[in-house]
């Protein structure tokens, strides 16, 4: 290919653009919306683990330990017990003192009850965490039974059910989002080849004349890459724009506290960057993949 | 060297558009085809051009056989063969200038020197004033001589026409063909597929005739 | 319009569909994605409003009363005082005796440290129902503020800070919900409409043509018509068959007793009909408006 | 009758592509319109049948003055005026049957009318054999041809032709002027556009000679 024929090449690609204006710009709202909704679940997913990983913290299970065995025994050997438990990724000891404390703050504003009981009715704890991947209902059951079957252990508590319960939404959150994300990626990667189809389709009488003119298969497919690339880098900067539209109005109408949930994990810059990437590969082979179908028949 | 062996072109029905059709066409010829509507000329002309492969038979293009033309040889041959279509084909979306100015731009020309031969090229089929008009905007005879105008600016070895004066007054139609016996004299092949009896004896060149896909 | 042309009108549009196979299904894809989408949010959309209902009622605020106003003001009395605050829906008395089994429970397995405590020790309480559009943090402050001032109480707790968190979350999930559904129904409905008139414009001749034999608008637009209500009932119908695969698909993933959130509320049967209904008036209200662009010009 | 007077159509270029033309062409008459590539044949045609609005002047169909044609106007007229259009203007994924029924069915005809109708005019244009083709997959002749029935075959009081023998031979081209003297011995008034001076004398009948847009 010579200078000159790529110097056309690249003009051509952008007069397109203009002799098509419409269907050009219809594409790039398509493109644009696609990725602003495909954006929107991943950061979605993504913060929704964030959380998980936070909350899921706050989900533990609390063995008391029965008072002679405790000063028997001794506070580290009970600790490595727990740590054998598969599934158990932390523990830690709460005093007798530690849990009268913890007993009158639940009981705030009346710890006049407790004046005067045995403090040595109160039994010592381990607050025992669960790594990530055991933190659900099921798994959380199965330790519980574990630490029930050693011999020192009073009773076993586990954590606040709304813990566990949050967790378990916010789980469900995250597959949801993720199941839907994968969904509609599917669904709006065949809407754009489709819209790029019926773009092309309208135009398949330019490529075949194109091809009669003695072109080869690069010099027809190069324009329209070039119009696919800009439409989809246009599209992508406008899927910036709608997203930023779309977090002004959610931030209107949640708590603060979630607004977190749909704050990019990545820089401005580097979303435009993803953006701009996602808007080329989308539109430039896009094109090139629905021109294959044009240029074999 | 344009050669057809016995051949034969079937598009499924009773009858087959051209039937074990040998000819031969000298390098630097002007010929004729003719034959009623429906008698196979624009078949002909496809399949020398790589539109359609023939069902049966072969054919030579410069000392080359081909049953089928492959898709690598088709590009090359359609560079240095001007092709004016019965339907014009020409681009709605682009004027006449850019349908025309296409057809260099394929070869690699150099922009000023495609703009010069662009115009020229409009100029001898009197069009210079329809240049930046786009062809769903001038009339039938003005769109042929556009297609005319595309085929020849880019100076081809081989000019094939098809019906290229259906649509021109019987003045504009013997320009045409001065025009065509100009560039014929410049060593090009010209392959005329016409009905047009008068066009035929006005220029007196070989005729070889169709009928039913056959030579008459 | 006599009848014959009627005849053949409905024919046509069906030949239409038979002449324009590819697009026509392509056309029903996209109706079925966008619906498929739409659908599932709206569904999210309700299903969260069941749970915000029900976990609502277990957002409560608890007045503790002085022993001393409990006996010389009478039940009733509070209570009356309770239901008069703004945004409370209900109030429930729980006696001394009935705090003290409460107590015990929560200290289940230990029950031996209130051995002995004085029950007037313990005060009586009100359970309060909060009104559901006052069921946010600032709303139940603003109960737990006006509760506050009254004499007679000891101190007011709001219920746990988890049913309130997950009652948020929820909400901010609806809202998400609600809010995404609105951009993808506008998303869809542009892409939808987009599609039809990419496909319209590729036959812009042969409407060109019929209105050139002197077919009036209504002729030439009744095939067009049948031929977008025939793609988007078929396009509404494919959109069951994908949410119902969908469900299976999320079924499997998230704990059982959330899978509440992607049921249906109505039955199979209307949400067909729904489907039929929205297919039909997206297909062929959606050609029609393409339609009249071609035939203005 | 088709009358018009003072007939002005610029497409905003230099050269208006119809000037200041009046003519008249009585009910049943037969006239030929021709000129040179250019000179404003379509365009008077498109005038007569409602695709374009003249830009200064008016036009009288059937005693019923237009400036422009108004829009509810426009059905009835074309639907008692054939128009062969210049360029065909047929349905491309339809078949040849279908292409010339459809000019039926938007009358209301009884669909066994249609298929009578259909089936006779195709073989008036020597057609029968296409009539479950598509247009692309014949030759341009036929697809011409194609045209011409559709138009005929709704039997219509005006009868619209524009270069509609571009791509016939002789021999077609006369016997479509028989078909053409036929439905106007039946009381179709029959404009025919046409460069092609033979045929003109052989048929006989008035012509009306444009230049430039104006008569000459
Ligand atoms: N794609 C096709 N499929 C089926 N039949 C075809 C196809 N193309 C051409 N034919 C048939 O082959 C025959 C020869 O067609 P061709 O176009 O070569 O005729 P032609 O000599 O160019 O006629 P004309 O003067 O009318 O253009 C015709 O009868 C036509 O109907
Ligand atoms: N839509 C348009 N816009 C601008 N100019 C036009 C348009 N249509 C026609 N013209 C110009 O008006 C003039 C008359 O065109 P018209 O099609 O009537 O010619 P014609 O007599 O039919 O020619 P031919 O024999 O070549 O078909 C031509 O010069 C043409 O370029
Ligand atoms: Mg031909
Ligand atoms: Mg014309």
């Amino acid at each position: 290919m010579t200078a000159a024929a790529l110097i056309y090449l690249i003009g051509d690609g952008i007069r397109n653009i203009k002799d098509n204006l419409m269907t050009a710009t219809l594409s790039a709202f398509t493109v644009a919306f696609a990725l602003a909704i495909f954006t929107l679940f991943t950061v979605v997913f993504v913060n929704l683990g964030t959380i998980i990983d936070t909350w899921g913290d706050k989900s533990h299970v609390v063995v008391y330990v029965k008072s002679a065995d405790l000063s028997e025994l001794g506070e580290s050997k009970l600790k490595k017990d727990i740590l054998g438990v598969p599934g158990v990724s932390g523990a830690e000891f709460v005093s007798r003192k530690e849990a009268l404390a913890l007993l009158k703050e639940e009981l705030r504003g009346h710890e006049s009850v407790l004046d005067g009981i045995d403090i040595k009715a109160l039994p010592g704890s381990f607050e025992v965490k669960i790594a990530k991947d055991e933190l659900n209902p099921a798994g959380v059951a199965r330790i519980v039974k574990r630490l029930s079957v050693f011999k020192w252990a009073d009773e076993v508590q586990s954590g606040g059910e709304w813990v566990e319960k949050f967790t378990a939404f916010l789980k469900f959150s995250r597959i949801f989002a993720l199941v839907v994300g994968l969904f509609l990626a599917a669904a709006t990667l065949f809407i754009i080849s489709n819209t790029i189809r019926l773009t092309l389709y309208s135009r398949r009488e330019e490529i075949e004349v194109m091809s009669y003119l003695g072109a080869t298969t690069a010099f027809i497919k190069i324009p329209f890459f070039l119009e696919g690339v800009v439409v989809g880098v246009v599209g992508g900067v406008m899927a910036l724009v709608v997203l930023a539209f779309g977090q002004i109005a959610l931030t209107w109408y949640i708590p603060s506290y979630f607004t977190f949930i749909i704050e990019s994990p990545v820089s401005p810059q580097s979303l435009l960057i993803i953006m701009v990437i996602s808007g080329f590969l989308i539109g430039g082979f896009g094109s090139l993949l629905s021109l294959g179908r044009f240029l074999r028949s | 060297m344009i050669q057809l062996f016995h051949v034969t072109k079937s598009y499924g029905g009773s009858e087959p558009a051209l039937a074990d059709l040998s000819l031969s066409i000298e390098k630097g010829e002007f010929v004729f085809i003719t034959g009623a509507s429906g008698a196979g000329k624009s078949t002909l002309l496809n399949i020398i051009f790589g539109i359609e492969a023939p069902s049966e038979g072969h054919i030579i293009i410069d000392g080359r056989n081909y049953l089928k033309i492959p898709k690598k040889d088709i590009a090359p041959i359609r560079k240095r063969t001007g092709f004016i279509f019965q339907d014009f084909k020409l681009i709605e979306n682009k004027t006449v200038y850019e349908n025309v100015a296409l057809s260099l731009k394929v070869l690699g020309v150099s922009p000023s020197a495609v703009r010069r031969r662009v115009l020229k090229a409009l100029s001898y089929v009197k069009l210079q004033h329809r240049a930046n008009y786009k062809p769903l905007s001038i009339s039938g005879g003005e769109q042929q001589r556009v297609a005319v105008a595309r085929a020849l600016v880019k100076e081809p070895a081989i000019l094939l026409a098809d019906e290229p004066t259906g649509n021109l007054d019987a003045g504009l139609a013997v320009e045409m063909m001065e025009l065509f016996k100009e560039v014929n004299s410049r060593g090009t092949t010209v392959v005329v597929a016409t009905h047009d009896r008068a066009l035929i004896e006005r220029v007196g060149k070989r005729v070889i005739e169709l009928g039913d896909g056959r030579l008459l």
